[in-house]
């Protein structure tokens, strides 16, 4: 029996939602059971893997099997939970916080290592739960309760660190093109390997309001503004181009995962003995 | 079925290797460090020859988050690292606690603080294994002193790891781990392993973490991919795995986590006696330590003085019964550790009858000598 | 016909549905609450259904309505 | 009483002393079903520095497996000699290269100096100077039989069968050479 609406993949009994009013984790979850229905994925062979943060809470809402573990490790979790039993379809969520600061190195290995997962980094450019603190995406010069004079540092650009590090399939959207959100998770949970979307998410509460976004759909007007394609950013001088996010597909390519290379090595090691 | 046996003169770090595969281990993830690689190395050899897998993580966190989820997918699985390995995996040491998920860690411990001398022995982390992860908890810790232990407790610790689905932590040190030395590799017998008990109820009616209604307290534990479809969350949860902030929830589970370990502590811990019917002092130790208090209680035999060896097998759960029966017997007890003073910390609390416990710390790297001990138990005997 | 409901007990009123239709079917009550004012004017797009955080809008889009 | 023979390989990294003391150790507990013990030990770096590795072979039971009172000793560079000469015991046997080591001193133990570096070169491979030295060992010691210590090399080099021949080539020279004084 396969499941094809959404909301069966939804525990509706935990709504409402814990997160804020306007906050963009609701839509990419909703983005992600849609396509957990288009492709109708069974409940017992799906593992959803969640880290900590606001973004980290995400699992109570999803009726598949779900593993909630610490900070930043759930691209561990995960690579044991796949490679354990390959069968299975293994959709990990993370923060910025999760995948681009506490736990960028298990990011950029497991891109590396190429275990056939998918990653959804919701980045909403600082640390929710803890009061809107600043985290390894948060942008220069801007303000956060930890950088109150304007950040300091520069933001990580993750797709650009997950391409590096190798991964066959990585892409970003955000949670103001829903369809094309969507369209990047269904295609990241299809694809063999290590697969890697980015949301650029909003947090109205803290990130929002020390940043000039009053209302949350405020917030949504500055991501709309400061997205644009990947069409376009090749068109666009660099100057323009300066604190845009882009959206689109970066990499979409076949890499042999883990799993297929190690099933070699369990060969050749048998032929030893 | 005839059962073969296999004579090697291997290390401990190997033996662990044939011990966990014996125990039915199938997934390794580690970071190496030494003293420890040996294991890393000999996993990455010997699963794939028996289909298992080895994955080299980026570091011990991962490793750990690694060991924990193949376990939860349904494969035995270990890794293996020293003190400051364990000081990472300490954070997700409580994720298997909470989550009760089997797993066995190796510790094979090395001189510190920090990196302190990598590639000499310490008992040092006695007190880390116990406490290392923040929050009340029980834990099962067991302690090798020869190669035949690494792979005949290699297999216990799965064993106990599976039944009670708690992590087990495998105490080893540079010493016993480097050691080279005969090892009989039994072939393990089907009911000589222990496996994760299953849920056998309606998927629909499976609760991850209900124990109330086992026998034995401890809740089946099935796979991921398996009909069951379930939740594990190491945030404070009831028994669906659904997160549950109530005090009285809170208060039940962690109660479990160290009642499960403590309460079945008669059939979890193994101790070793020597000698000790009719003897007037006795040495406790454990771990390479315990050659040489047995060292020790042999030349002492040849020169007709009684001297008895308990010997910790398992560390934690602490064997304060058998403890408690030495302690009421004799005239004077010396515990000999690499260490400044940790077990002996757990042989005071017990003292209830006014008799001396001696200390015999040493942390310059060497092994405590058997002369060093015998030296130490005519102090305690002169004071008297 | 295509039929909104919004779950009043799931809605936290941000707002997103009223500033982002591209029909501009909804209006806003006083609090914040979402009103759906010019159903007629609704093509089915369902983009507040996917941009609404508290999965509290449907929108039903009748067999005859696609075209 | 058991019969227990305390052995200390001593030289600097590199010299092959742990393949040694492990082809004593498997000859023992392998194939004469005795019990042995090796433990090394060694500094961070692989080459270059003192290493000693501490062989019990013993018809009993091993507790303590490092070597409180050698039997024999033997010492494969000026430092590891230097290091044990002064303190040998009356009853045990110091065996040093003395293609390697120059400045001897007097013990109270017996000492006995064999080309071993040089002979192993002239068998084509400096490599297998330390299985002469299992043969001198075995010889002086009487501990070991011969052909256990070959099934222990079989079983060491039987990825590499060519070598075979050659390490037991150099086993019997050193069972040969053993038995001058």
């Amino acid at each position: 029996m396969s499941v094809n609406k959404y909301d069966d993949y939804l525990i509706k009994e935990k709504l409402p939602v814990f997160w804020c009013a306007g906050c963009g984790n609701g839509i990419v979850l909703g983005s992600i059971l849609r396509s957990f229905a288009q492709l109708g994925l069974k409940k017992e062979n799906t593992v959803v893997v969640t880290g900590i943060g606001c973004w980290g809470k995400a699992d109570d809402y999803i009726s598949t099997n779900t593993f909630h573990g610490t900070h930043g490790r759930a691209l561990g979790f995960a690579t044991g939970i796949k490679l354990a039993n390959p069968k299975l379809n293994v959709i990990v969520l993370m923060g910025d916080g999760d995948g681009a600061t506490i736990g960028g190195n298990h990011l950029i290995h497991a891109a590396r290592r190429n275990v056939d997962v998918t990653a959804i980094l919701v980045n909403n450019l600082n640390y929710g739960m803890t009061g809107g603190q600043y985290s390894g995406t948060t942008p220069h010069a801007s303000y956060t309760t930890t950088s109150p004079y304007g950040h300091v540092e520069n933001g990580f650009d993750v797709c650009k660190l997950v391409k590096a590090a190798g991964a066959p399939y990585v892409a970003r959207g955000n949670v103001y093109g829903v369809i094309q959100l969507q369209k990047l998770i269904k295609e990241a949970i299809e694809k063999k390997g290590f697969s890697f979307v980015e949301v650029i998410s909003t947090c109205t509460t803290h990130y929002g309001r020390l940043n000039g976004m009053k209302t949350s759909a405020g917030a949504m007007k500055w991501i709309k503004d400061n997205s644009i394609s990947i069409e376009r950013a090749e068109k666009l001088p660099k100057e323009e181009k300066e604190g845009k996010f882009v959206m689109g597909k970066f990499v979409d390519k076949d890499i042999e995962d883990y799993t297929a290379r190690y099933d070699r090595v369990i060969s050749k090691a048998k032929e030893i003995i | 079925m005839t059962l073969n046996n296999k004579v090697k003169f291997i290390q401990g770090n190997q033996a662990v290797v044939e011990g966990a595969i014996a125990a039915g281990a199938r997934f390794y993830a580690g970071y190496p460090i030494t003293p420890s690689s040996e294991i890393a190395e000999g996993s990455a050899n010997r699963l794939p020859q028996v289909g298992g897998l080895y994955v080299q993580m980026e570091d011990e966190i991962g490793s750990m988050a690694a060991i924990i989820g193949a376990s939860l997918s349904g494969k035995k699985s270990y890794t293996a690292t020293s003190g400051p390995g364990i000081s990472l995996m300490s954070e997700n040491l409580g994720v298997a606690v909470m989550g009760e998920v089997p797993c066995v860690l190796i510790n094979v411990q090395r001189s510190g603080p920090s990196t302190g001398l990598a590639t000499k022995p310490a008992q040092g982390d006695v007190m880390q294994a116990r406490w290392g992860t923040h929050g009340d908890h029980g834990i099962i810790v067991i302690s090798p002193s020869s190669v035949q232990d690494c792979y005949d407790l290699t297999i216990e610790a799965f064993n106990l790891s599976e039944k009670y689905r708690t992590p087990v932590m495998f105490l080893s040190d540079a010493t016993i781990g480097h050691l080279k030395e005969k090892v009989v590799l039994r072939e393990i017998a089907p009911e000589e392993i222990v496996n994760r008990k299953q849920p056998n109820c309606d998927p629909k009616d499976y609760q991850p973490f209900k124990f109330q209604d086992q026998e034995d307290g401890i809740a089946p534990l099935a796979a991921y991919g398996s009909e069951y479809v379930f939740r594990i969350t190491t945030t404070t949860h009831d028994e669906r795995g659904m997160a549950n902030s109530t005090p009285a929830n809170a208060d039940k589970f962690i109660r479990h986590y160290t009642d499960k370990i403590e309460k079945n502590k008669k059939d979890i811990t193994i101790v070793r006696k020597y000698n000790l019917e009719d003897a007037d002092y006795a040495i406790i130790a454990f771990g390479c330590t315990a050659r040489a208090a047995l060292e020790a209680v042999n030349i002492a035999k040849d020169k007709g003085k009684k001297i008895g060896l308990l010997q910790l097998v398992t560390i934690w759960p602490f064997a304060d019964d058998e403890v408690r029966e030495v302690l009421k017997k004799v005239k004077g007890v010396v515990v000999p550790e690499m260490n400044l003073g940790q077990i002996i910390g757990e042989v005071k609390k017990i003292n209830d009858y006014g008799i001396p416990v001696e200390g015999l710390s040493r942390v310059d790297s060497l092994m405590i000598t058997p002369k060093e001990i015998l030296d130490k138990i005519e102090e305690v005997e002169k004071c008297l | 016909m295509k039929k909104i409901t919004i779950d009043p007990r799931l809605c936290k009123k941000c707002g997103i549905c009223v500033e982002f239709c591209p029909a501009d079917v909804y209006t806003r009550e006083l609090d914040g609450s979402p009103v759906i004012s010019f159903q007629e004017k609704c093509t089915g797009c369902k983009l507040c259904e996917l941009r609404c955080p508290d999965f509290a809008i449907k929108v039903e889009v009748s067999k005859n309505d696609i075209k | 009483m058991s019969k227990t023979c305390q052995i200390i390989l001593s030289g600097v990294g590199g010299q092959g002393l742990v393949s040694s003391g492990t082809i004593l150790g498997e000859s023992a507990t392998i194939y004469e079903g005795k019990n042995a013990t090796l433990v090394s030990s060694y500094g961070v770096e692989t080459r270059g520095t003192f290493t000693k590795s501490d062989v019990i072979i013993s018809d009993g039971d091993i507790s303590y497996p490092e070597v409180s009172k050698p039997d024999i000793v033997l010492a494969l560079a000026q430092v590891a000699y230097d290091k044990y000469a002064a303190d040998l015991s009356e009853d045990a046997v110091l065996i040093y290269d003395n293609s390697l080591i120059s400045d001897t001193k007097e013990s109270k133990g017996k000492q006995f100096g064999y080309p071993i570096n040089d002979m192993a070169l002239k068998l084509g491979n400096i490599a297998v100077a330390n299985i002469i030295a299992v043969g001198i060992i075995i010889q002086k010691t009487g501990i070991l039989k011969e052909e256990s210590v070959i099934e222990a090399i079989k079983d060491k080099f039987a990825h590499k069968p060519k070598v075979i021949d050659l390490n037991i080539e150099a086993l019997r020279k050193g069972i040969e050479i053993g038995m001058e004084v």
